[in-house]
């Protein structure tokens, strides 16, 4: 594992977390659809790397599958979705945007601090994509709870899923069946979010979960 | 034969106490009439009343129940009981250890509690007032009068009245504090229990003051007559207690011929003449409280009878 | 052989499923539905007559024996149970038939996933399970298409969607964890190889590694600051999938982190679980217990009554101890029971007096005199009262582990104490006094319900050996 | 012995079962009521002889209960002697049932649990082990709580029902944690192996505290008593003579074998707390039911006074035998035994008698009765045989166990330790105080339901009750009176109870010649009830034969004397509020903070005057009130949490992660 090997790594899993700042400090949904594009394509960069240093074949076919469907199709459809909506232009943001970025940064140093604690003797590289996927995840739950829209908070969560992707990845030797099955289930997910996106759009005409939040159970 | 000659010992002494009942309200009432200046009914004018009142046809209320007709007899019998129970003349009788002090008490209390039921039948507001105001009495005075005797079987060591006034006599006994306030405590309850001028006024019907009178206010002829003999004995019966435990001299548990027998009945109408003069005295020095005073009264009582108990030990502790 | 019961459990569901996706109409799906159920608890129990050896992909021990068991019992009963009670609601018109068309599929993809759960030998592979359990109940639970089902089925699907991933997340520490002792592929996700290597992973690694897995899979067990989205899927969603997710979801997602625990137990060096479990137990106990007193909807109320009780049983196993221990093991399987049986109940309930809202019912054993005392039987079963099971676990859980914690105990029989309070201040507003609502007698399916309660009544006073065994030997391993 | 017992209740559980198929028939009273007759009167015969026989029957292990346990059976001395009191007010409360169920209006309610509260009671006292204990002791708990509920259309009872099963629950609890000390880590649950290990210290203390809080909620000691006078009135009668006369005493036996039979050796102080607490619940009960115009709310407060006698009479026995005084501890503990079996007579007694008024009258408030005596004159003797035993008067049985814990009192100067030399005596004033207040208690309640003239047209369209209810009143009536005459049998028959507890028994007493009781010696006290009882009947009877035969036997009827008001209405008799006026103002501002305002009129106005009365209850208002508003609080500010957005809670599982990351940052 010579230096540049791990340096090309170092350096693809932190433009994801830097890919996650961006996300942060979206305000319009289009621009927040493209940086998560991009937030993939930078997460299948990696994936592939990590398959070429690993050698491990199944890696490749992680990397075309996060390539195939959240660099592509998913930005695609939402924006086909956003577009119906007419959501396109709507500006929401519950937390002031610094804010919101100071707080990520407290994250990315709490998990740099509890990751490298505590895989003291782990190979340098494990350690790195442990690190970063862990703050990948915090930042990606930080966008869920920062949003309003339910779009946004899809794009959270998927980035959150990025995260682990990248997790999996990182961990040398994990079996190729489970990361097949971790994409088919992300898969799923984004399914049932089209599905209820649908629904919620339908019956609320927004996508504002503060118009839903009137319905919260009880309250009538 | 010594089964015989204590069981008339005993019939004698039940003869005696009740023969002896209404001489001692003659008395007091004599004694009074001469202390204001007067003459006075004669001293066998309450025989003659009961004698009028046994012949006299009963009058009973509509409402009356068979209890209302029951109760003076029963009333009559545990007062009698009660009475022959404690020592006059001689301890140690026959029947003596059949019912200790406690046991006395607690008789007064049936016969007290039937009393408030009499008075509580016929359902006039007269036995209501009477019934509850004697109710708050013996709600204080029963409890200083147990007070009492724990203090003195404290330290008689007994609540057999004829082992106490045997401990009393004996010179082991000393002067004690708890003894004193003992006494006076007794007598305080004493007062109240016979409804004596402080707490309520024997003679008179003012229905505002009236407990006693106001319970019986409903009896006539025997029932009424039955109602005065145990009233009668009752105040007899507190007057030989307070003697027979403060003063015990003449009270011999052994004693079986006729002189010893003699001095003991003597010493006894000494002591119950003192007795009948002291309350008299008492009386007409004394103004009747207001009934909402009482509860204070007996208070006292029942504080001293307490203090008794806790400082039995102060004087001398063993 | 191929088809033996390990595989059997699996495959009924999975065909079942392909096969009630493609039927239409209702009553027969309704009818295969059961059969399918009953044919999975079928061979569930024969998984105790013959218990095939673990593989790579799927184990049986003594610990998943009983849940697969009553798993497949709860679904078979639940089945019966929405047979009526989706007839009534289509009946009814609260549900169109195009909502219903993947009902029953739905229904067996949930026990496919469930008892894929309960058997997965490997752990990502229990990871995926759970997923698909998630995601088909949060299908379910917008059934009804409602505004409030609508955005409780949301609600659902972004808290549980978060906590899987946070679980998964753990899951990849401890496969991290377990690398360098047992090296690289496969091997480091069974179970089975785990344990037998657990004392030589890395302690830190695995705390932090349960610290995510008890946040993951505690959202799905519906611990207390987590707890959010169980009690608006519970009362928006169909009642047989409230029975399903307090009877059945709860107890799968806490045999995960059972699983987990063990392997933690073993590590001599790693920070215990237990204050961590103990915490969470016994401020969600305190906090479900006073959230019953101002519920107005009965289902609602019900599932905070489950949180209550998933706070006890996680305090159980949070204080560790052979006694304490099988004394959670026995809470779970009695509550599961018992609680499926209150909603049987409460479903029959709603539909009758034809809302959930307790202020429009009142006077139930006037009214309705076999449901009324069903569900009182149900109440003083949950609130655990003898003669029924769930007060043997408690005064298992609270007598073994008072000497041990004397103030953590003081708090959780404070919190069981309000529990019953406001259980019991609820009941007489439903059962008794003056009749409100509709009176028209109920055509409903008493089987189920009265079932599970004379199970858990038998519990209650003489327990099988061969039950008490499995427990006691899990109890030891647990740690 | 213990078998056969068994299946006695299992017979009870299983009429339980067909109860509930045969409810609502009338034909189903009659055979619940019977049935459960015949059982419990068999029990009582197994407990006859286990008490006089041998007591120490083997122990039965059935393999219910925890499965590495098994339930434990045992029947020893104390048992027994529960067993006996259990069994006989079951009788009773059975044979009045059969005739008083008739008027039950909704049966199906009331008869499946009857016979499962019975079993229950049986079995809490023939437990060994705690768990069987426990699971016998809430079960009782819970049957009573449904039969409290019987009635449920009216609110209070609803009300009362849930503060019953609240505090029930509580007790359980306490015991729980109690048991849970005792038993240990490992849980060893058996008694007999619990009376091996013995506890230390601290572990004592807090057992004991534990004990004393669980079976005094149950009993009904005084802080703790809240739920008894809602609970038992709220009851049909025959449950609620079975709630006071009975179970309180299965709390008894529950406090008993916990402090005497478990724990061995006790701390000098244990005592002190039983004592006080005794005393202070003796008086205040007593306080309670004289403010109360509910007869069977006079009556369930009465036995929180009796419940406090019988716990001031336990605390000595435990003085004393921390002292190794084995014969006094037996002295105070044979009264307090004693108390046990004659309050459940007279108390039974007195809530059959409520109960036929209740039936005829429809009301239980005395304000509304009045001149039953003439309605209903067999009830009337019946409940002032009742009423006399309670106020602890001679004839009686009441009188004999008061008399008996006086007795004890008198022994306190044997005990070395100060603080007990003083504070005996001090209780042995609130007994006293107590003993005249019930007196003064059931004279109102006896004089304003039965005497006087009928304030209502129900009072006056009263009539007299079944036979089969009488029967059960009569029966308990001469067991009243049988015990008050020749106490001396019963006291020989609680020797081994006695014996097993504080390894000391009082003198033989069947010896003594005219069946008198001499608790220590001749000299220092004795007492006959035969004697004193025939010297009544002799001296009343030769009075009345000689004045009748020998002065005058005419009586004339006329009206009273009204101070010749001519239609004295019945208002104008005393009400049960004005004949507990004077001791209101003694007491009741102290104890309740009793106010009355009186607003008369103007001069010239017509509108009447009004007189308010208004008492608090100091103890709910400073205990109950603060939890149930503390609760409400808490329960309101936590149900905000329930309408928060979904990106709350978000935010509250994010907070919990990152706490818990910080956490595993920060610490090793």
């Amino acid at each position: 594992m010579n230096g540049l090997t791990f340096d090309i790594a170092h350096m693809l899993a932190g433009s994801l977390v830097v890919a996650s700042f961006l996300q942060l400090y979206q305000d319009r949904l289009s621009a927040l659809i493209n940086v998560f594009a991009v937030h993939a394509m930078v997460l299948a960069l990696s994936v592939a790397w990590q398959a070429y240093i690993q050698d491990a074949p199944h890696l490749y076919i992680t990397a075309v599958i996060a390539l195939a469907f959240k660099a592509i199709i998913i930005p695609v459809a939402l924006r086909r979705i956003v577009v119906r909506l007419g959501i396109h232009r709507e500006i929401e943001n519950v937390v002031g945007v610094g804010l919101a970025m100071l707080f990520g940064i407290g994250l990315v140093a709490l998990s740099m601090v509890v990751m490298l604690r505590v895989t003291a003797e782990a190979d340098p590289l494990a350690r790195e994509d442990l690190a970063f996927a862990l703050s990948v995840v915090l930042l990606g739950l930080l966008l869920m709870v920062t949003r309003r829209n339910a779009v946004s908070q899809v794009i959270g969560f998927m980035s959150l899923e990025n995260g682990l992707v990248l997790a999996a990845a990182g961990a040398k030797g994990m079996p190729l069946v489970v990361e097949i099955s971790v994409a088919f289930s992300v898969l799923i997910a984004f399914i049932v979010i089209g599905i209820f996106l649908f629904r919620i759009r339908e019956r609320f005409d927004t996508v504002d979960i503060q118009a839903m939040d009137r319905f919260r159970g009880e309250r009538r | 034969m010594a089964v015989i000659r204590d069981i008339a010992l005993q019939g004698f002494q039940m003869l005696l106490v009740l023969l002896l009942a209404p001489l001692l309200t003659g008395f007091v009432r004599k004694v009074k009439a001469r202390l204001l200046r007067r003459q006075g009914p004669p001293l066998l004018q309450p025989y003659r009343d009961l004698n009028r009142l046994l012949r006299k046809e009963v009058v009973l209320a509509d409402n009356a129940s068979w209890l209302f007709r029951v109760i003076p007899y029963f009333v009559f019998a545990t007062t009698w009981i009660a009475a022959s129970l404690i020592p006059t003349f001689r301890s140690g009788l026959l029947f003596s250890w059949s019912a200790d002090l406690i046991a006395i008490i607690a008789l007064l209390g049936s016969a007290r509690f039937f009393q408030v039921l009499a008075g509580l039948d016929v359902g006039t507001s007269f036995g209501g007032i009477g019934s509850s105001r004697e109710v708050m009495i013996a709600s204080l005075a029963e409890p200083a009068m147990l007070m009492i005797v724990f203090s003195l079987a404290l330290i008689a060591g007994s609540t057999q009245l004829s082992t106490m006034s045997a401990f009393m006599n004996s010179p082991e006994v000393g002067l004690r504090v708890s003894l004193g306030l003992g006494l006076i405590a007794l007598t305080i309850v004493a007062i109240a229990e016979n409804a004596r001028i402080p707490v309520d006024n024997p003679a008179t019907h003012l229905e505002l003051t009236m407990v006693h009178e106001a319970m019986v206010l409903e009896y006539s002829g025997r029932h009424l007559a039955l109602i005065e003999l145990s009233a009668a004995l009752k105040l007899l019966l507190y007057i030989s207690l307070i003697t027979c435990l403060f003063a015990p001299w003449g009270i011999s548990s052994a004693a079986v011929d006729a002189t010893s027998l003699l001095t003991g009945v003597a010493a006894y109408l000494v002591k119950l003449a003192a007795g009948g003069s002291l309350l008299a005295v008492f009386e007409t020095v004394i103004a009747k409280m207001r009934v909402f005073r009482v509860p204070g009264f007996l208070g006292a009582a029942l504080m001293l009878a307490l203090l008794a108990t806790l400082l039995r030990f102060v004087s001398r502790s063993f | 052989m191929m088809f033996d019961p390990l595989n059997g459990v699996l495959l009924i569901p999975a065909l079942a499923a392909c096969l009630l996706a493609v039927l239409p109409g209702y009553r027969l799906t309704a009818r295969l539905n059961m059969l399918a159920a009953f044919l999975t608890f079928a061979t569930a129990v024969s998984l105790f007559v013959v218990e095939p050896a673990p593989g790579l992909y799927l184990l049986v021990d003594d610990l998943n024996k009983v849940f697969i068991v009553l798993t497949t019992f709860v679904a078979f009963s639940t089945s019966v149970f929405s047979a009526s009670y989706i007839d009534h609601e289509i009946e009814i018109g609260r549900l169109k038939l195009s909502y219903v068309r993947f009902y029953h599929a739905m229904y067996q993809v949930l026990m496919f996933a469930m008892n894929l759960a309960l058997v997965a030998n490997n752990i990502g592979l229990m990871w995926v399970a759970i997923e698909i359990a998630t995601l088909t109940t949060v299908l379910m639970v917008g059934i009804y298409r409602t505004h409030e089902a609508l955005e409780a089925a949301w609600k659902y699907f972004i808290l549980g969607s978060v906590g899987i991933a946070l679980a998964l997340f753990g899951t990849i520490l401890i496969y991290m964890a377990a690398r360098p002792a047992i090296g690289e592929g496969l091997n480091a996700m069974v179970w089975t190889v785990l344990i037998m290597h657990a004392p030589k992973f890395d302690p830190a690694l695995l705390n932090v590694a349960f610290v995510f897995l008890l946040l993951g899979y505690g959202t799905k067990v519906g611990l207390a600051p987590l707890h959010a989205w169980l009690p608006d899927a519970h009362a928006e969603g169909p009642t047989p999938i409230s029975a399903v997710l307090s009877g059945l979801l709860l107890n799968v997602a806490l045999y995960a982190l059972l699983r987990f625990k063990m392997i933690l137990a073993l590590n001599p060096i790693a920070l215990a679980p237990g204050p961590l479990m103990v915490t969470m137990g016994v401020v969600s106990c305190v906090f479900a217990a006073f959230m019953l007193y101002r519920r107005r909807d009965i289902k609602r109320m019900f599932a905070y009554s489950s949180i209550e009780h998933m706070g006890i049983i996680v305090f159980a196993f949070g204080m560790g101890g052979p006694l304490a221990n099988f004394a959670g093991l026995l809470h779970m399987t009695m509550h599961s029971l018992t609680k499926s049986a209150i909603f049987f109940a409460v479903g029959h309930i709603a539909q009758v007096k034809g809302t959930q809202k307790i202020a429009d019912m009142g006077g139930l054993t006037v009214t309705h005199p076999v449901l009324g005392w069903g569900l009182v039987l149900g109440v003083v079963a949950i609130a655990g009262l003898p003669p029924l099971g769930i007060f043997m676990s408690e005064f298992l859980v609270i007598s073994s582990t008072f000497s041990r914690a004397p103030w953590l105990v003081m708090i959780l029989v404070f919190g069981i104490l309000v529990a019953l309070g406001g259980l019991f201040m609820q009941l007489n507003r439903i059962a008794f006094g003056e009749p409100r609502g509709p009176a028209e007698p109920a055509q409903a399916s008493y089987v189920p319900m009265f079932t599970h309660l004379a199970i858990v009544l038998i519990a209650g006073i003489y327990m099988p050996p061969s039950l008490v065994a499995g427990f006691q030997t899990v109890a030891k391993l647990l740690g | 012995m213990v078998a056969s017992a068994l299946y006695c209740i299992a017979a009870l559980v299983g009429l339980a079962t067909i109860a509930i198929a045969l409810g609502a028939s009338a034909r189903g009273r009659v055979v619940v009521y019977g049935a459960s007759l015949i059982v419990t009167l068999i029990l009582f015969a197994i407990a006859l002889s286990c008490l006089l026989g041998h007591p120490n029957s083997p122990t039965v292990i059935l393999p219910l209960g925890l499965p590495w346990l098994g339930a434990h059976f045992r029947i020893d001395a104390l048992a027994a002697f529960f067993l006996l009191v259990v069994n006989l007010g079951g009788a009773a409360a059975s044979l009045f049932a059969l005739g008083y169920g008739r008027h039950e209006h909704s049966p199906q309610r009331v008869l499946p649990f009857y016979p499962a509260y019975l079993a229950a009671m049986n079995l809490v006292v023939m437990a060994d082990d705690a768990f069987s204990f426990l699971v016998s002791w809430e079960f009782m708990s819970l049957t009573s709580w449904a039969l409290v509920i019987a009635n449920h259309e009216v609110h209070e009872n609803l009300r009362a029902g849930f503060i019953y099963l609240l505090m029930a629950s509580f007790g359980t609890l306490a015991l729980l944690l109690s048991f849970g000390l005792l038993a240990g880590a490992d849980g060893n649950y058996a008694f007999d192996a619990i009376r091996t290990s013995e506890p230390a210290g601290v572990v004592a203390a807090l057992v004991f505290i534990l004990a004393i809080v669980g079976t005094g909620s149950k009993a009904g000691l005084i802080p703790l008593h809240a739920w008894l006078p809602l609970a038992h009135p709220a009851a049909p009668s025959h449950v609620s003579a079975l709630m006071s006369g009975v179970m309180t005493k299965v709390a008894v036996y529950g406090f008993l074998r916990i402090v005497f039979d478990l724990l061995g050796t006790p701390d000098w102080w244990w005592s002190i707390v039983v004592l006080t607490v005794g005393g202070i619940t003796a008086a205040m009960g007593v306080l309670y039911a004289l403010m109360q115009r509910d007869l069977k709310r006079v009556l369930a407060y009465s036995t929180i006074e009796n419940i406090g006698i019988i716990f001031a009479a336990l605390g000595l026995a435990l003085a004393f035998k921390t002292e190794g005084l084995a014969w006094a501890a037996a002295l105070a503990l044979t009264a307090g035994l004693f108390h046990v079996f004659n309050h459940s007579l007279f108390k039974s007694l007195l809530f059959f008698g409520a109960g036929t008024v209740l039936n005829a009258t429809g009301t239980r408030d005395m304000e509304k009765l009045g001149g039953l005596i003439h309605r209903m004159p067999q009830t009337a003797v019946v409940f002032l045989v009742g009423c006399v035993a309670i106020s602890a008067l001679p004839p009686l049985n009441g009188f004999v166990s008061e008399w008996l814990t006086f007795q004890a009192i008198l022994q306190s100067p044997q005990l070395p330790s100060w603080g007990l030399k003083l504070i005996v005596p001090a209780v042995g004033a609130l007994l006293a105080l107590s003993a005249a207040l019930a007196a003064a208690c059931f004279v109102r309640a006896f004089g304003f339901a039965f005497l006087g003239r009928p304030r209502t047209p129900e009072a006056v369209g009263a009539q007299e009750t079944d036979t089969s209810s009488l029967a059960a009143m009569y029966f308990v009536a001469t067991l009243c009176l049988i015990a008050g005459i020749i106490p001396g049998i019963f006291i020989d028959a609680l020797g081994p109870v006695v014996q097993t507890l504080v390894g000391g028994r009082m003198p033989v007493q069947t010896g003594v010649d005219w069946m008198s009781i001499v608790p220590i010696a001749e000299s220092r006290s004795s007492y006959n009830g035969l004697l004193v009882f025939l010297f009544m009947i002799a001296s009343g009877a030769i009075s009345a034969f000689a004045i009748h035969r020998l002065a005058s036997d005419k009586l004339r009827r006329g009206p009273a004397w009204g101070c010749g008001y001519p239609d004295s209405s019945t208002m104008t008799q005393y009400t049960a509020d004005s004949f507990a006026q004077p001791i209101r103002r003694v007491f009741g501002t102290v104890v309740f903070g009793a106010r009355e305002t009186g607003e008369m009129p103007p001069p010239g106005a017509t509108k009447p005057a009004r007189l308010t009365v208004e008492l608090r209850d100091l103890i709910w208002d400073a205990l109950y009130r603060p939890i149930a508003t503390g609760v409400n609080f808490a329960a309101e500010h936590l149900n905000h949490l329930q309408f928060l957005t979904i990106r709350n809670y978000l935010s509250l599982v994010f907070a919990a992660l990152v706490l818990l990351l910080l956490v595993q940052a920060i610490w090793p």
